[in-house]
């Protein structure tokens, strides 16, 4: 299997998030951004097996899921900076971009709130036989959250095409989750409802893309499934958090050494798939995505203020 | 127009919208054999086959989300909820999923989502199985609440809600279920945010919603006796709400009250007792009458639940208060 | 181990609530009753175990639990009759009995919502060191309720002494367990969270008896525990509801063979723990119970209308 | 006086409380070693230990009812809710059980718990983390609600809630926990239903409460070179509402406003204003005005936020509409 193309997709998103950081440390993102980076493959060893018509939902921390399912950089940047040209026209920002041509049907700021969503769609899915799964992205705290469980009973006694992606990164803002839950976690929960479930090292994209390629297949034949992918959070819990109150120094060194780009690398280069100048390259190039994204971002105008009252109901006279 | 009784209303508007429309498709618990604890599923799973008339478990969360899934992908689900009481556990789906997906999303999504859900102290049901929350809904932009009082506004509400590219949270009352009234044969539509004058007077407007309209009906009968012309605006829709009728309706009567079964302290009473105030400032002949339940949980046991639901006396007692020199008294 | 105080208080439970559907059926009974009969045998058993001052949360379903914990049966009637003698002075009702001074903090109107606050009952006890256990009785539907979940976890994380039965009788109104759940029942979820769990006949009270033993013991040592007992709902879902669209007459008179009261009397009469003759003689008592029961709820008053604005807020003035 | 934050008043009241009486007892998500996403809790688990700073996993529903049931035995637990919007996910909890827990066991039950949760627009947290819901919850009987608007006032109502033998709703607002005021030395309470005269004035009530008295505030003073003299009620509860105060206000300057940040319809301003209109029919001299929340979701983008919010110029506009013959004008 050739590993360059999920190469390129990590870099992107991690790229891209090192410019939503830089660009809210300077005033340009309005609000919070919870940053995907550390986490890439996961989204992206998923998404690897997708088809442009399949469905993801998302979460809080969901920049890295959209560019991977496909989503345009600009127009992610562009949604997080509150313009007009964002996806939502500026009316979601970070935690709720979309983009529904894509099949991505919504980050979400409620934990677990987009898992039974996920399961309608999944439910679509399956009455209209169309061959398209569904996948649930959401973090470690939200096993503990009740519509986990409601959303995995549906899954199970419906057959339903959905695939649950559980991203352990072992945080919940300041909390390990340790502190947070008595049980044998997420896949083991997921197996008393009667799903297939396995775990695998979200930090290895190769473990990823394994495991992503059983998960998707089976969920696409009706048998769903929930993968639980090990991962680190690095740095706070959004991009302007401080750690210093829950996490020392030592810690937080250890999760940028465990990159899961840094590590592709080395395979790549081990596996001879790649030369340390044609990875420069394709950072040179990614870099210029980035840039052209910031660009087309920083040239969108601000949404009008009286488009504040638009999109509340469908026919603008409906509101009242 | 045949007399049908709310119940089956409600049923035809789901037969019908599912018989032409089949994206329509049902969601909630013992909506299947059952036909609903209040009957208003049944025959439909006969009809319509266990894929479109989808018993749930016991799940308010989860198969509420289900149903915004399926209205993302293109269904025109509709979702029962067993008693409005048990909104409260799925009220992030409804308010902060359903509501808000067409807003955040600047316009990519549509949730065209049903909500079907029973309100009101029936039968001592007691404090968990006879709220009337629609306040709690009405004041959630980016929901329609709209809440039949007879059979026909049942039929021709229902079937609009399921046609609105919205979520509308439909809220029946269950003492309405058995009641019965004539329909129009043949297609029949009401508006979403259309008021209705079901009986006209000159000297006061009672202005009310789901059953508090036929007690406001009841009352308004037993008034001609005192000399009291009332009107009775039944208003059918919260939001969107009908200012016009309401106002048109208080601007020649001059006096209003306000009916509803919510809990009175911020409730429904108050958004129209306030509009009204506002909107015909120094043209009232007396301050807007309030009647809504007393401010407690819903007890159970009959003379305490008799206490806290406006009663037609109540109603009367609330008119007389703002007519004080009617002739006959 | 002697068995006739377990049948005296299963056969009280029978008989009240046969009593509550007479009465309900001639109009004395406001409202709807859901009858804890055929069940008798689970409340029976745990109940068995418990001490005064331990705690016992209930549901819809809860006379029986009330009953075998301690309740007197002519303040439950009262209550369920509507009248001011009634333990909650008539404003609870058949759903909502509790009788704080026996430690029955109340039935519940809302499937699983006594789930969360069994708890904090728990939480309550450990941290005072009492020694006390809670016990949270819920029907198999309430395994689908996001709360379940998120009280297994809190009790597992915690430790809590706390005891979860599940009392299956395979329906939730109308709809049996296999068109709700797609897992492996309730049991096999507690494990997933990490508590001990097992399955009991529930129809069998020497069965319920020793597993009783065990789990109201190990949730004594702060060692959550779930029971998951298998039962059988004679007729419908509340006493006036009929069940012919959903339950066969040949499933239905299956339900009376399962009587766990008459089973007991097998044995006990195989067993020469009694004779048919003492038998009769404790039904006869128990009868002559139900009846003084109901002598007191007829002779209680209604509540007075004025009583409606009782009991809001804790102080008169303070209901605004 | 010593000048402290609103914030730090909070931390104060539980501290105090926590001092005073062994039995209150933290429960939330965060609040231990990282004090709170808004510091309230700092330094308390030092002082305290974990288990009256009780971190929770991520079970809204699962923690709020665990508090009622501690409730239940005697305890006086204090839950924090994140974001007052996650209230939705433990609706049942708070609405269904806290609340009628005492009523529907005839008074056997007691409830002392006391629930935080922030409320308001800050800094773009768009439409999921910016609501202001107090009206679901003062219409919601067997609830008190108040809502802090100065670090004083958050001091003595927390002591108070904490104090309370009923579910009392904190709605506190994300735009003040830094702001600094004056605060009492040594005990300091502030009973429940007791509004607060802000400022004095003759020619108009403001009436609001959490952040939006500090909008009334501001705009009232910039009112002055505008002819106008408002007096600035802040309601701090809402539930008891100070009926008296409001009104006994209202009957001299016989004009209001009332301004609150929750969606308009349906919210708090129509109770307060249905309640003045009524009371003081034929009295006032103009139609209460209303100002709120436009009836959307909370939109991210800055410019729709501030839309969407009310500023101190929608109020003074609000104003200018009552008193359209103020001298300067
Ligand atoms: C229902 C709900 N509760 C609390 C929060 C506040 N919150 C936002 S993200 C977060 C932590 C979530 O942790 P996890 O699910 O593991 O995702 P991560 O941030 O680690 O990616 C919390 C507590 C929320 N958004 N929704
Ligand atoms: C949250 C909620 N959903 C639905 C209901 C309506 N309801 C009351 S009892 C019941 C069935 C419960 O089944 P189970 O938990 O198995 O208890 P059983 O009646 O069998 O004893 C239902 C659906 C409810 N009370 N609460
Ligand atoms: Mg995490
Ligand atoms: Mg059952």
């Amino acid at each position: 299997m050739q590993y360059l193309p999920s190469y390129r997709k990590m870099l992107l998103i991690l790229r891209f998030e090192e410019r939503v950081a830089e660009l809210q440390r300077t005033g340009q993102v309005p609000g919070f951004a919870h940053l995907y980076w550390g986490q890439e493959a996961i989204a992206v060893g998923i998404c690897h097996w997708l088809r442009p018509e399949d469905y993801v939902l998302s979460t809080h921390r969901g920049h890295g899921h959209c560019l991977a399912k496909g989503a345009e950089p600009g127009r992610v940047l562009a949604e997080i900076m509150g313009r007009s040209d964002g996806y939502c026209r500026g009316k979601g920002g970070s935690m709720h971009v979309a983009a529904f041509d894509q099949g991505i049907l919504g980050a979400n700021g409620i934990v677990a709130a987009s898992l039974p969503i996920a399961t309608g769609v999944a439910l679509s899915n399956r009455l209209e036989g169309n061959g398209r799964v569904a996948v649930a992205f959401f973090g470690d705290a939200a096993v503990e959250e009740g519509p986990f469980h409601e959303s995995l009973n549906l899954a199970s006694l419906w057959d339903l095409p959905l695939l649950f992606v559980c991203e352990d990164n072992q945080y919940a803002i300041s909390v390990t989750v340790d502190k947070r839950q008595g049980g044998k976690g997420a896949a083991a929960i997921a197996q008393a409802h009667g799903l297939e479930s396995r775990k695998v090292d979200g930090n290895d994209v190769v473990a990823m893309l394994d495991a992503s390629q059983w998960a998707v297949a089976r969920a696409r034949e009706c048998s769903p499934v929930l993968l639980e992918c090990a991962t680190i959070r690095w740095g706070g819990h959004h991009s302007a958090q401080p750690t210093r109150r829950y996490r020392s120094t030592e810690e937080l060194e250890a999760t940028q050494a465990a990159c899961p780009i840094a590590r592709l690398e080395k395979r790549l280069i081990a596996e001879g798939e790649a030369t340390m100048e044609e990875l420069a390259e394709i950072n040179t190039e990614i870099v210029a995505q980035v840039d052209e994204a910031e660009r087309f971002a920083r040239q969108s105008p601000f949404p009008k203020p009286d488009e504040a009252t638009q999109d509340v109901y469908a026919a603008q006279e409906g509101g009242g | 127009m045949p007399n049908i009784s709310y119940a089956a209303a409600l049923n035809l508007a789901l037969a019908e919208a599912m018989r032409e429309d089949p994206k329509v498709i049902l969601l909630g618990e013992d909506i299947g054999p059952l036909g609903g604890i209040f009957t208003v599923t049944e025959g439909l799973l006969e009809e319509f086959g266990l894929d479109r008339v989808r018993e749930t478990p016991l799940s308010e969360a989860g198969f509420m989300g289900c149903g915004i899934g399926l209205a993302l992908c293109g269904w025109r689900p509709v979702v029962e909820i067993m008693f409005s009481d048990f909104l409260t556990m799925c009220m992030d789906q409804l308010c902060n999923q359903a509501a808000k997906l067409r807003y955040m999303s600047g316009g990519q999504a549509s949730v065209p989502l049903t909500v079907r859900a029973p309100i009101g102290a029936r039968n001592s049901a007691a404090a968990q199985h006879s709220q009337s929350p629609q306040a709690w809904f009405a004041h959630t932009p980016g929901l329609r609440v709209v809440l039949p009082a007879t059979p026909a506004n049942a039929l021709g509400l229902l079937a609009s809600a399921i046609e609105c590219d919205d979520p509308v949270v439909v809220l029946e009352h269950k003492l309405l279920y058995q009641e019965e009234g004539p329909v129009p044969s043949g297609r029949h539509r009401v508006p979403l945010g259309k008021a209705e004058v079901k009986r006209e007077g000159t000297d006061l407007t009672l202005i009310s919603c789901s059953r508090m309209t036929q007690v406001a009906l009841v009352a308004a009968e037993e008034l001609t006796s005192q000399g009291v012309a009332a009107e009775v605006v039944d208003l059918r829709s919260l939001v969107p709400l009908d200012r016009e009728t309401i106002l048109e309706s208080v601007a020649r009567t001059r006096r209003a009250v306000v009916v509803d079964e919510g809990a009175i302290d911020y409730g429904i009473t108050a958004e129209i007792a306030a509009l009204i105030s506002a909107e015909l400032f120094g043209e009232l002949l007396a301050p807007v009458g309030r009647v809504g339940a007393l401010a407690t949980p819903v007890p159970f046991s009959p003379p305490l639940e008799k206490t806290v639901i406006p009663q037609v006396e109540d109603v009367i007692a609330a008119v007389l208060k703002c007519v004080p020199d009617s002739p006959a008294r």
